[in-house]
């Protein structure tokens, strides 16, 4: 069945809830109404009000509540409605979700998942379009996911239910209904720690990974159209990071540009631009580009296609890294 | 056991929803005034018919309509003072324009365009909070700054009753409360925060008892009685005037709209809920009352709406006509002055 | 106006100050449990005063006093059942002790290592927390696991007067409140937050009053008086257990140390005061009951004191001897299994 | 008069109080108490309670309501009593201060200061020893300065509560009471956009700020007594980053290690390295190293000197780059 990226979502909710019931969801609006974008749509009704909870709006409990259910052998699965509002929870993510299995030697441990749709683009009013995944891999003891297709959505999801310890799965938004392809409902999962290969190529390695697939893509086929041949890495699981597929890409092209839509200063750009100026830098033959949302605060929708990495800003960098001398 | 506190709330209502008085209107509202409101309350459905539809044709993105609660922007904005200030959530937009936020700057806003917070007047009022509950501690900081520089005004800030869950909202209330902060929390209660019915959001019976963990006194007021929001309202500031502390006031009144333009009620309440909380819709209430007293008749009504469309519609062109904003504006705006770290992102944005 | 919601707060004691009842003892509590709450109060005393002076002499590190509220200490731990779920914070050593966490672990975690919060009993139980309150949401998702599970327990938490400031206790009594989780909430109101009195810290008379803000029950309880407190929370975990829903509880006590090692009360708060909250002692005054009813002598109680001690030496001996923990052992606990990207690192700190 | 770092803090406040009348401190513990490390050690008896006011603990209301003052027109200072504790007012910080002045196309700003000890080694509890400037400096509209002695932290702060926008100023706990120097108290100001050179050298360039000043002073010293000459540069404004010093020395040395104790990956460290594999490639002869803390949670005490960056690691980073072909 050919499904977006976000029916994905649900069907891999269903699955993981039918075939583990400690599995349940919790989160504004997830119930009745199904989501602000659908994600758990058909799912309180198939599933009932013990296993899909709405809450109130306080997502400091939605996700300190979670660990606690986590720590008694439930499988929360929390949705934070937009990630703008996961600031609130950080908290309760970081201080503590991270921390519990390592404070208590593994006695108690936090196997839950916080869902969260992130990034812009889709004319959503303030604090609708944040990128914290730079700040979440900076912290101890969680995972980050972020899946770039409808298959990948269903089989990271589904293996971030199943593991043992928190992770962050973010959802990017402007790809939920972007496009639609196959995806087997067969309960399978996706490794949360590599990399995938989108596209091989020979001549520049472009690292990326959520929304700007489809921008990186773009100028992906531009640059074929020119002659040039790109690889694209999509980095899927930002914790735990996969450095050697990125090292054997930067090893064969030499050539590196780095896009995300979080503000570029201490973007997770910077790191994996970090590990190739230091275990990388033999196979570097030109300068690491970034390119980033701007450093400034994501503006009202007027502007934020402005803001957003456009495929124009990455050829420019492709371009800077490919003519270097 | 002995019984070390205890506690009240009450309950304010002046017309009911056949529009009859259930007590005596305050002395102080004159028929003038009441036809005021009228208009004021008439004026925030015509605007917020037109946002919907310029939602609707792309003209504007995501609006929160305020259909239903005109009582409370009208109420709110009628009881306060020109120099207190307000910090609203989203679902304020009649009391901004009533306090003097253009109509221009008001579309520029919900077009996605951030010259539309930078009100030319009520250059104190914070611009509109979209995350939730986060305003109210900025209103104890302005009171604050306010008591601490012995200025007699106050500070008001709305939230919905979803917001009310949330721990800025009490961290607010409490701090407050220990501060003798001079700020009015204002909980809109329209049962709903989107898809989420008020029992499912809270097991205390009013929002307003909620300020009682604070040790700040609260009462609740019909909110679609604009008589009563007014009342409710303006004892609220006196009081806390005359120093008597913070104070928070429950509006109860009904969201008879979908939450944005970008929801669809009907998923998760019934026809026959909202067509019940029709007959509580407060603007009939008032036009009933009046129409009985003589103090309005169908030809004001008419010429109203129409001048009313009028104003409407030239703010709209005028709106359409602006210039889209420079992209360089997003970093520009950011410091006091530009950071040189900024300068070459700068440059890159200019050149967009 | 009318009233639509009212409140009380009602305050329960037993033994006056002068360990003399005020009212009749609950039937229940025979004259052998009261000899054993005494001997706890006095264990948990002896055991304090034992890690401060550890702490003097760097065998482990900031320590947080909890003389002056033993009885709150052990109430607890006599109210609660083996498989309720007890989140504590860092003032509540005794209970944990008294629930099983050994002495040895006790001193390991306060002597900095990860292995004293590893409890080979109450294995469900969280360890201490140190971040205020955020160890509140923590026991409604235990709870409403259990729920959801059919498993008659209750998870219990404790906060401090502080804490009680902070947004995430409202959001999980409010939570609470909309689940039904049960839950057990007991606010320690010993009067101060390190130098801030209470009076400071909030508006509100008691801290009993903040359940109403979620709807829940609540009520205050002398926390000086073991008989109340264990009656009190008793009372409570009952309700809970019957599905009467989350629960709040006050146990009025004070802090007769220093916040913590780190501390000296001394700069902000006065002798008087202190002295005078000695005279409300939790132990003098259910010695001075128990002595007037001939159930305690000076022999017992010296005989108790010295099993104490012998019993705390000989755990601070084992402590002192055990060996360092592992360096690796900081990345190996952080995931189930250690992820491939942390291996580099987890071998640099094996050969620390 | 030589004093410690704290006390340097304390002039600066007493001064800057003494100024500007609209400038006034909260937090918890820091007016009779003094703060739990003395910083405001005296002010509440010189300034009174309308100046210096205690609150409840509610990181996340002194945070909001520092914003409400300084949209006023106050100049609020206010203490977090350790940086750990900040993730609660994360929210207000980087939703509401860091965005106010942009929103408002600068009709309301947020001149503000958050104050707060960072980083380990005290044997403090858990939760005491959080280095959060990466998270920080990834968030639009505030700067982040860290002093690293008593006469920066005299001038820095002096400058962070004069300037027009929200300032973290993070005070390194472990140098709080490390060393004395004289401090004179004259009102003057340090830039907020400059690193510091702390000591000049040839041979490698170590950068780091806080804390970390002290094992990489020590591993200077016995790289000097081998012979070897580093160059130590203090980048102290983390946001506003300078990276024009960090480039013109680079460029001299061509090698460079970075340390900081914040966690390794998506640290600051990885800004700065990121920024060197793009527009500093050309200078470096040797790949960049970065020494920070461990990709985990902060260990209870008995481990937190293994957690640190040791004056060892740094050590070996050196050599690694020193040695590199
Ligand atoms: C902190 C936060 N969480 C979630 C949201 C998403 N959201 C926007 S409005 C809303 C419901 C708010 O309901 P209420 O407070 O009752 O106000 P109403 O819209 O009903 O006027 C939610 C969940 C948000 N804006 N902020
Ligand atoms: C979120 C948070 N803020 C600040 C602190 C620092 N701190 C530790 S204990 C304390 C006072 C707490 O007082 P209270 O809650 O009354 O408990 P008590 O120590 O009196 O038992 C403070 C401010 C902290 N641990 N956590
Ligand atoms: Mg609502
Ligand atoms: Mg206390």
């Amino acid at each position: 069945m050919s499904v977006t990226l976000v029916q994905a979502v649900t069907m891999a909710l269903a699955r993981a809830m039918e075939q583990d019931d400690r599995v349940l969801l919790l989160g504004q609006d997830i119930g009745v109404n199904g989501g602000v974008f659908r994600a758990t749509d058909g799912l309180f009704k198939k599933f009932g009000d013990r296993r899909v909870l709405d809450t109130p709006i306080s997502e400091s409990a939605i996700i300190g509540s979670s660990i606690g259910m986590a720590a008694q052998g439930l499988r929360p699965v929390a949705e934070i409605q937009f990630m703008g509002f996961l600031y609130a929870g950080l908290d309760q993510l970081l201080s503590h979700a991270g921390r519990l299995r390592s404070r208590t030697r593994g006695r108690l441990s936090c196997p839950m998942v916080i869902r969260t749709p992130f990034g812009g683009g889709i004319r959503a009013p303030e604090h609708h379009a944040d990128s914290l995944e730079s700040i979440l891999a900076h912290s101890p003891g969680i995972r980050v996911v972020i899946p770039s297709s409808p298959s990948r959505a269903y089989g990271l999801l589904l293996s971030a239910i199943q593991d043992p310890d928190p992770v962050v799965f973010m959802e990017p938004i402007r790809l939920y209904r972007g496009s639609k392809e196959p995806v087997n409902d067969d309960g399978g999962g996706l490794p949360l720690d590599t990399c995938f290969v989108l596209r091989e190529g020979r001549d520049v390695t472009l690292v990326t990974w959520g929304n700007c697939v489809i921008e990186v893509s773009e100028a992906a086929d531009q640059l074929e159209e020119e002659g040039i041949s790109a690889e694209i890495i999509d980095v899927a699981s930002i914790s735990r990071l996969d450095m050697d597929t990125i090292f054997g890409s930067v090893e064969r092209t030499g050539r590196c540009v780095i896009v995300h839509e979080a503000a570029l200063t201490a973007g997770f750009g910077a790191e994996i631009a970090a590990r190739l100026a230091d275990e990388g830098l033999l196979s570097l033959r030109a300068p690491v580009k970034r390119v980033g949302g701007f450093d400034t605060a994501y503006p009202l929708y007027r502007l934020e296609n402005h803001y957003l990495p456009t495929t124009h800003r990455i050829l420019e960098a492709c371009r800077a890294v490919l003519d270097f001398e | 056991m002995k019984t070390v506190a205890s506690f009240k709330i009450q309950y304010t209502q002046f017309l009911d929803q056949e529009g009859k008085e259930v007590q005596p209107l305050p002395a102080e509202i004159t028929d003038t005034q009441l036809a005021e409101y009228y208009r004021d309350m008439v004026f925030c459905r015509v605007f917020d018919k037109k946002a919907v539809a310029l939602q609707r044709t792309g003209r504007i993105s995501t609006y929160a309509p305020l259909i239903g609660q005109e009582a409370v922007d009208v109420g709110i904005a009628h009881a306060m003072k020109r120099d207190d200030v307000f910090l609203p959530y989203y679902r304020n937009t009649g009391t901004q324009i009533l306090r003097g936020v253009s109509l221009i700057e008001t579309l520029l806003y919900f077009g996605g365009d951030e010259r539309g917070t930078a009100f030319k007047e009520t250059r104190q009022d914070f611009p509109t909070q979209i995350n939730l509950s986060t305003q109210t501690p900025h209103a104890v900081g302005v009171a604050m700054a306010m008591k601490l520089q012995g200025e007699p005004h106050v500070a008001v800030t709305t939230v919905g009753d979803g917001a009310c869950s949330k721990g800025d909202f009490y961290e607010a209330m409490n701090l407050a409360g220990v501060w003798g902060a001079p700020v009015l929390f204002v909980a809109m209660n329209n049962q709903w925060a989107i898809s989420v019915p008020y029992e499912s959001q809270t097991a205390a019976k009013t929002l307003a008892q909620k300020a009682i963990a604070a040790g700040i006194g609260s009462e609740q007021v019909d909110g679609n009685d604009v008589v009563a929001v007014y009342d409710g309202v303006g004892r609220a500031l006196a009081l806390i005037r005359e120093g008597k502390g913070p104070y928070l006031i429950e509006l109860k009144t009904y969201r008879l709209g979908d939450h944005t333009t970008a929801d669809n009620a009907s998923r998760y309440r019934s026809d026959k809920e909202v067509s019940e909380a029709w007959k509580r819709d407060p603007i009939a209430r008032l036009r009933t009352y009046l129409s009985a007293r003589s103090l309005w008749t169908k030809d004001q009504e008419e010429k109203l709406l129409t001048e009313m469309n009028q104003r409407i519609e030239a703010a709209v062109e005028q709106y359409l006509a602006i210039e889209a904003p420079r992209a360089a504006g997003m970093v520009e705006h950011l410091f006091a002055e530009l950071p040189p770290d900024l300068e070459a992102q700068r440059k890159i944005l200019d050149g967009m």
